[in-house]
This record gives C-alpha cells, structure tokens and sequence, in this order.
C-alpha cells in the first residue's frame, strides 16, 4: 500500500521536498527516513516543502515536518513552505508551523527566498 | 436514522481504512471536499492516537468505531481498551504529548476540537479511551 | 493478520459506504484499479441482496461483513439475519431472481463467482444468509 | 448524496443517455424514472448509452438497462453502447447484454448506426 511518495531535489544548500499522497502516521516513518538521509549531507540548511500533490495530512505529519525543522535550526536553515491545500494549510496554521516557516506562492518563491539568504 | 460499528485491529495501517470509511459513511449528508477532509483528518488522530497511545504499538488490541447519522450531524465514537489516561484535562493542552520521542505533535486534541462542533473524552487508565465527535454538515432540520 | 468488522444499517444508501469501505481495507494488498473495482462490485452485490432479498428492503436489520488478509487474499463475508434461502442452488442458477418485478437481472451470484476466486454460499430460510468470498491480489506468499 | 447524474438529449427518435458517476441499486430508480419519462414520447425507438464517466455499475444497473430495451423492442429500437470502462464492460459482458444491445465506439458511430436504421 503505497500512500506517499517522495521527490527530493537537492539544489546548492536546499532540499526541495514534493510530497505525493497521504501523509499520516502509518506514512511518517517512510518520509522521516527519506528526509533524514537527505539532510545527512551536511552543506543542506534550507527545506522547501512542496504540498501540492499532498491530498491529506495529519497531526503525524505535523511532527515529522517539525522533526526535520529541528534538524536544520543549528546550520541556521528556513523551512519554506508552498502550495498546500485548505486543509492541510489550516492544519499548519492550528500547529503554529507558520511561526517557524514561511509560507510562499510556490517553489520559485522559495528559491528566491533561499537565494536572499545566501 | 442510519448506523454503523466498525471493528478492526490496532495496526498503522488501518487509519487510512478508518478514515475512509467513516467518510464513505457520512458522505450521505453530501458534504463539501473540505468537510470529507476534515472528517477524515479527525479520524485519523483519534484512531492513531487509540494505537499508539491506548495500545502503546500493539497490533493485537481492537479499536471500534461507532457512527450515526442525525438531524445533519455525524456523530462518531472512537474506543480503544488499551491504558487510558490519567489526567484528560492534561492530554487536551495543546502541545501536550507523552511521547515527544516518537515525534509526536500534540496537537491531537486540538485539532478534533478546532474541526468538530463538539467533542467528549472518556477514559480511564487500564480501562481504555472513548471519544465521541460530532461535527455538522447539513443545516439541523427540525423534524 | 489484519481483520475487520463491520455492521450497518439494511439502507440502500449504505451500498456504496459498504464497498468503499471493503475496497479501502483491500487497499493494503496495493490492488490495481481494476482489482479495486471488481472489489467494489462483488461487495456491491452481496450487500444489495441482503437489503432487497434478505431483510425485503425493510430498513431495520443489520448487515454484517467480516473482513480479512491473509496470505495475499481478500476473504470478506457478507452476512444478513434476513428470510433466507430454500434453494440455494436454484438462486445461484444465472438470470434466475425471485423479484423480477424490480427489474433484478438475475445476475448477482454469476457476477460473485466471476469476480473472485472463491464463494462460499450458507443459508437457512428465516434464518438468514452468509455469503463468503475470497479474492487473491498479490501472489500467494509462502510463510 | 448524489453518486449519479443522468443527461438525456433527444436526437430525432434516438435518446442519448449521458451517466455519470454511480449506478447501483440505491441509484437505480432514478436513473429509471429519468428514463422513463424520456421513453414516454411515443417518436422515440433508439437508446444510445454512453458510460464514459460511469465509474462504477453492478447487476442493478444492468437490470435497469434491460428494462428500458424493454421498452423500445415493441418499436422496434436499438440500444447502443460506447465508452464503458473495463469493470463496467466486463460485466455487460457476463450479463449477455451485447447479444441484444450493439458495442459501438463512441455516439457518433452510434448516431451513424442508427442514422442507417432510418
Ligand atoms: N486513546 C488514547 N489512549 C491513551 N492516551 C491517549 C489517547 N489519546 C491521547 N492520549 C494522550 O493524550 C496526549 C495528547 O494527545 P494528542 O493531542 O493527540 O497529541 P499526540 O498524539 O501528538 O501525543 C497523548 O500524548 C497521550 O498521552
Ligand atoms: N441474502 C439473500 N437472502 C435471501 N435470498 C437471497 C439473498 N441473496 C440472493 N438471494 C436469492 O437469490 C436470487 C438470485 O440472486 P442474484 O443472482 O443476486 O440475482 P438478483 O439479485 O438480481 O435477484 C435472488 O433473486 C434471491 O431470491
């Protein structure tokens, strides 16, 4: 039962992350593990979260996304976020993820945002 | 008035089950996109939380969902008999999770009760959980 | 093993909550499209006859479907408390129905039979009916 | 909860009968009585189905098709039927619904059909 897949693209110090499908708690694992070996590389600051394909998520998700956050506070990295759809961006905004993320129109946002940053 | 039980063991993969389900269920009050995704994202944390929570992981425990439909309304009851709690007042703080270590949010409680019109916890610790939501979709019809 | 049970009210408008449900559990063996619908189908025409059949569309008796994978297959049993059969073999003749009346084909337990790979048939007049199907998905797997 | 919608275009004696969405037992009637009214005009003989956007069907559907041919054999009408996915399709099949009714590709070989029925 394939509920998720994951598209990660590393460009300079950014991982952009497209999510596909169903991201609950039973997905969470399959998405920290992808994520984490990602961001092993140890020049990657900056996470581009990409929600268009995304058509659910849960308070799992919400903990993975955080999860990773954590991971990048210490290289001084922004966690971008784009494109999710009404219920999963009131989910985000119920967690507080917008205190801690920006919120952009769409990937080529982000990557400005990201490339200000340098 | 129209019903369902829906019984199925405490294993990950049952909460996209779960939360189809209770969908298909109450898309006979002909709700919106938005308010199917609402339902299903509710269920999903009251049926991950009777797993992880009221199971600790255990994949041979049953977590039981009730359904009905009245006067526009879906009401739904999740229940677990795993370890309950101690202090529900304590588990429904926002942020408020007892497994950080598993990355957990808690924000659980929070969202069923921002995407509910209204909720009730009953547990007991050893005895289990039950959760009652209810959430409108018609407008109430005075019958 | 996963397993599930599910009861509901015998409503017409549960048909489509029943074989979204059953499709949705059946989604962990990853069936195609195809194997979804044909899921979809069967379930479809075990539930209606025991509405329109089993319980003569009366709306206050339960449908009961036990649902479980195992080694690779779908075993789902479709159960009602209704009337029953006398002759399970005349019923299961194709293009026979009982109520020609309502324009019923004939064709449901022809449909079952080509859909799954197995349909198991237990009834007893004023007892009730309990159809059991099985469908293979994935290959059999050897544990 | 509306699973099906039913469009109908009179074309001469021929209806062009559009499904969309779900046709089981729950549906049945209104896909019947939608029909019904449709056959009432005495000048109608033809009934092309057109199951595009039919995304599911079981034995009730096909028990309402038959009765509609029902109907038209006294007119000595066809039924046509294009476009049905391959579930749908299959079970037309095990149903024997083509030895009465004609598979055609989609309504305009349809209409061609019954244009050289006149
Ligand atoms: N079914 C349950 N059984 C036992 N404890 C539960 C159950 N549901 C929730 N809890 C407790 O309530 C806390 C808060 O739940 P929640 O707001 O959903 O956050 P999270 O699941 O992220 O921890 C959980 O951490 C757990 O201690
Ligand atoms: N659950 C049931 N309870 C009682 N009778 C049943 C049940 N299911 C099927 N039958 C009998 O078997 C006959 C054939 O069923 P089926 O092949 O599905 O055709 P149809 O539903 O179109 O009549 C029915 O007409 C009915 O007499």
């Amino acid at each position: 039962m394939k509920m998720i897949d994951i598209a990660i693209e590393h460009t300079g110090d950014t991982l952009i992350v497209r999510l596909c499908g169903e991201l609950d708690h039973h997905q969470a694992d399959t998405v920290r593990t992808h994520m984490e070996s990602s961001l092993s590389a140890p020049h990657v600051r900056h996470i581009v979260l990409n929600c268009a394909q995304l058509t659910f998520m849960d308070s799992s998700g919400i903990g993975v996304i955080l999860g990773r956050y954590k991971q990048i506070i210490p290289r001084q990295g922004k966690l971008l976020i784009c494109n999710a759809n009404e219920t999963v961006h009131r989910l985000m905004e119920l967690a507080g993820l917008f205190k801690i993320a920006t919120l952009v129109k769409d990937e080529g946002e982000a990557m400005q945002h990201v490339g200000v940053l340098q | 008035m129209n019903t369902f039980t829906l019984s199925f063991a405490s294993r990950s993969e049952n909460e996209s089950f779960a939360r189809v389900a209770v969908s298909a269920f109450a898309a006979q009050l002909d709700p919106t996109v938005e308010e199917i995704r609402e339902i299903q994202t509710v269920i999903s944390e009251a049926v991950t939380n009777a797993i992880i929570h009221g199971y600790q992981d255990r994949t041979d425990g049953t977590v039981t969902i009730y359904g009905r439909i009245q006067d526009g309304s879906l009401h739904v009851s999740i229940i677990d008999f795993g370890v309950g709690m101690e202090d529900v007042a304590l588990a429904r703080t926002p942020l408020y999770t007892s497994k950080p270590d598993l990355e957990r949010s808690g924000i659980g409680f929070t969202i069923m009760e921002q995407l509910c019109d209204a909720i009730e916890v009953d547990s007991a610790p050893g005895r289990g959980t039950r959760i009652e939501l209810c959430k409108r979709i018609a407008p109430v019809m005075v019958s």
